[in-house]
């Protein structure tokens, strides 16, 4: 059913755990089950310097919350906010097709994260 | 690594003893068509009765009362929409709960779209239906009452015998789907007050594919599938040899070890659910402990989610389920936790173990070691 | 005693090869649910995929098209009743033939009781359904064609591919039982013009119990049963494992054996025709003789009754049927031979011989002896 | 399905033929199937002296003719006609439900042979 990759980053979730000195947060609950995913980023010159995820769902929402971390980590917000669902479902060799919607909430949180990074730096500036 | 399989709701695996006698159904030796009149004919006609006979006898039945269908679920069909179809000029309405198995609930659903009155019964948050809001729930328009025996998730045993005597005085038709209830429970159908019942051969250490409906003498019922002759034209159809027989060895022997095997699951289950509860912090048995079949438990682990809690044990080799087999896989929390009042997180962190004749201590042993380490680590993940 | 075999058509045995392959899952290895989410379930998943596209591929189609049923009765009923379930908007007449097999004949009986038009259309007096009178039959009001590929009775291959040409320019469903077929002749979904098509494991040396539809990409049809969500909802219930796979099996084998298997057969079923013809004076074979599958021959010995004949075979080791395996036993002859305007008596002295992988020359060197015997026999009791 | 007796009377049937010199014929068609009993009879001094019968028919039917044949051969008419189509099924040690008609044709056979006879012999006398 799931690649190896994904069983991989189920049982090894890179990234994971909550982040004192984060510096952007942002958390999104999927309306079709509930699961509920959330990322913290630390942005440094523009660049996630670290992130980590802290997800309550199925294995395919941690496995595609852990390999969006990775995908992510020392990237600019630009390069970040490029990173789609689809290319975390094909880093993890694909999802089974009623799988596909939990790839979504590991960008829809870290898009938040970045906005919510972005708002607080706009008002310190 | 251990393969510890506490799925026995979902399926069982067939019993050497009912391979045994399937076999020569499988082979060239008696292959013959039970309708034919020569002699390969005839004796798979002698092996199918006898089967047929076993089958009564697990649940006090008369023979000319069991009636082979493809399984549970084409039992639970017939019972609904065989029973409607019969008593057309009587009334439009039916009764069962709202935990029955998705055979019952979603043909229950399609009669209503049809245009049927259905009541859909509530039950405690034990998991139990009451008899009162039954007594309510009944009109002069009702034809038909349905309410299982045993729950498929929460194995909770519900008060059939007092459904079926309100049934009676009320000459209304009662079903109960004793899929779950058959091999864990006694199940006689006189003293349950059942004019029809389904029983499912997998679920009893027989094979997949075939079950059978009990219909009482007398009960008006009319067949769903038109073809030929077979089961006196209440089911048409090339009988399914292999699976009758074997079918008829699996009831033989569960009638026989209920009592011996159920005492020695009883205990397994009872540990296993001491064990959860001292090692594991948060959690809830969901359902009644007393009513409830020996071999059943089923717990809500909060912050941790379903699937991926089964998966995590299946790494483990243990083998279990959250809701019925035939919507895990899929995102809705179960029906049936939610009918009883869990909330639906956690509900979707439910997950039920079901215990049969291969469990032994050590595999409970087993759970108990590697599952406190599996709730732990995915709490440590979970957003919550 | 020599026993010989000749009632293929009403069912076959399973093949040592198929047994092999069904098994795995009769046993401890692979009991799984297909359903589950663990180990045991998705090998379960696997094997029950690699089984649908065994079947798809002996006629033709995508797995995905491709619906385990109980068997070919269920699968009829489906295609009638799931079609005119799903079109009721469209309109409510459906045409099929009056030679059909009783899984459609009754189903669309019971169609007609409930308000639907059916026509019944005549066939020759070689048994064949003419193109011409569907034509005629065809109003806005027709939702479904349902015409058989090859008869069960007389094995008459009907004109299939113009049929569903037919059907096709008029946007007509299309469904062809092809229990009798497969196997037998080369059937493939989209030669014939078929949008739905049935088959049963047990007439091609898989086991009984198990069949399938096939529905065609598009194709609009509800499912009969309602339950779980397994078959993709069109066909609820936990998976028949060892069937399904058995069956998987079985097609595969039939596929790749068919041409040099029907070429044997063909040979020895040309020797009993011509011996019959030779020894036994006052037969006629029954049916087109060009238009018929190899493994089928249907006598009419004149002032012989059907029954007493096929007993006295069987006290030979022969084994044969009069009509359709489901109504022999009982009185009724043959409504196919009727339809093809044969005589009562004549149909009534009608037997029915179907060849298979396990005869040999010698068994109809053996029938050629004994039967001329017989027949001579029961006509020198006969009162006519 | 059938019982010892029903097939060695198939097999065998006892007084099976026609009878150039019997003084009573009776025939009967079954309205359910189709099938045919004739039975011939010789009558002597109110004695069935000899009994023939030919039966198209399904293997009960032909045992029930047989069987009937030698319950009754030496008998007087009287008696004869007390032989009823249950004490038939009886002496073949029963016949299924649906089966149980065919014992039937003989008895009622044999009884339109009896009348056939009384006729003749009443316009004789
Ligand atoms: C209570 C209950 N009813 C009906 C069924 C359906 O039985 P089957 O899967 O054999 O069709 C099941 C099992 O899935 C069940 O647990
Ligand atoms: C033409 C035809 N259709 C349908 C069927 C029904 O198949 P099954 O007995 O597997 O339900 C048969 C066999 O009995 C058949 O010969």
């Amino acid at each position: 059913m799931y690649s190896e990759k994904v069983m991989d980053h189920f049982t090894n979730p890179r990234n994971v755990g909550e982040m004192k000195d984060a510096n952007g947060v942002g958390e999104i609950g999927s309306p079709v089950c509930g699961d509920t995913t959330r990322v913290y980023i630390k942005v440094k010159d523009n660049i996630i310097e670290d992130i980590k995820f802290k997800t309550y769902g199925c294995s395919a929402a941690i496995a595609s919350s852990s390999m969006l971390t990775e995908m992510v980590k020392g990237k600019t917000l630009e390069e970040a906010l490029e990173v789609t669902d689809e290319a975390v479902a094909e880093a993890l060799d694909g999802l089974p097709p009623q799988k596909l919607h939990c790839s979504n909430m590991a960008a829809s949180a870290l898009h938040k994260a970045i906005e919510d990074y972005q708002n607080k730096n706009r008002k310190a500036s | 690594m251990r393969r510890v399989y506490l799925d026995h709701s979902a399926t069982t695996p067939v019993r050497s003893e009912v391979l045994d006698a399937m076999l020569p159904f499988l082979k060239e030796d008696a292959f013959g068509n039970p309708s034919s009149i020569y002699s390969y004919g005839r004796e798979a006609k002698k092996a199918m009765e006898e089967a047929r006979e076993k089958v009564a006898n697990l649940i006090g039945a008369e023979p000319e009362e069991i009636f082979f269908t493809s399984g549970g679920t084409e039992a639970d069909n017939m019972a609904l929409m065989g029973t409607v179809a019969a008593n057309e000029k009587k009334g439009r309405h039916i009764i069962t709960s709202s935990i029955e198995h998705h055979a019952i609930l979603n043909t229950a659903q399609y009669l209503k779209k049809k245009g049927f009155k259905v009541t859909f019964l509530p039950v405690t948050k034990e998991g139990l239906v009451q008899v009162e809001d039954i007594k309510k729930a009944i009109t002069d328009e009702t034809v038909l009452i349905s309410v299982m025996h045993v729950n498929n998730e929460v194995g909770t045993i519900q008060p059939i015998k007092e459904i079926g005597a309100l049934a009676k005085e009320h000459g209304i038709t009662f079903h109960t789907d004793a899929v779950q209830s058959v091999g864990k429970i006694p199940v006689n159908v006189d003293d349950l007050n059942a004019d029809l019942l389904s029983i499912s051969g997998h679920k009893i250490y027989g094979p997949k594919g075939i079950g059978c409906i009990y219909i009482r003498k007398g009960t008006k019922i009319n067949p769903i599938l038109f073809g030929g002759a077979q089961e006196r034209t209440y089911r048409p159809g090339t009988e399914n040899m292999p699976g009758i027989v074997g079918f008829g060895r699996a009831a033989e022997l569960a009638a026989k070890e209920l009592d011996s095997e159920m005492e020695r699951i009883k205990s397994l289950r009872d540990k296993l659910i001491e064990g959860i509860k001292e090692r594991i912090p948060d959690v809830q048995l969901n359902g009644d402990l007393n009513n409830r079949v020996a071999i059943n438990a089923n717990f809500a682990f909060s912050n941790v989610e379903g699937e991926s809690l089964l998966l995590s044990m299946d790494m483990k080799g243990i083998c279990a389920s959250s809701g019925s087999a035939c919507s895990s896989g899929s995102v809705n929390p179960s029906h049936v936790l939610l009918a009883m009042g869990i909330p639906p997180k956690l509900a979707e962190g439910s997950v039920r173990f079901t215990l049969g004749r291969d469990n032994t201590e050590e595999d409970i042993d087993y759970v108990l070691e590697n599952l406190p380490q599996i709730v732990e680590h995915l709490r440590s993940i979970s957003a919550f």
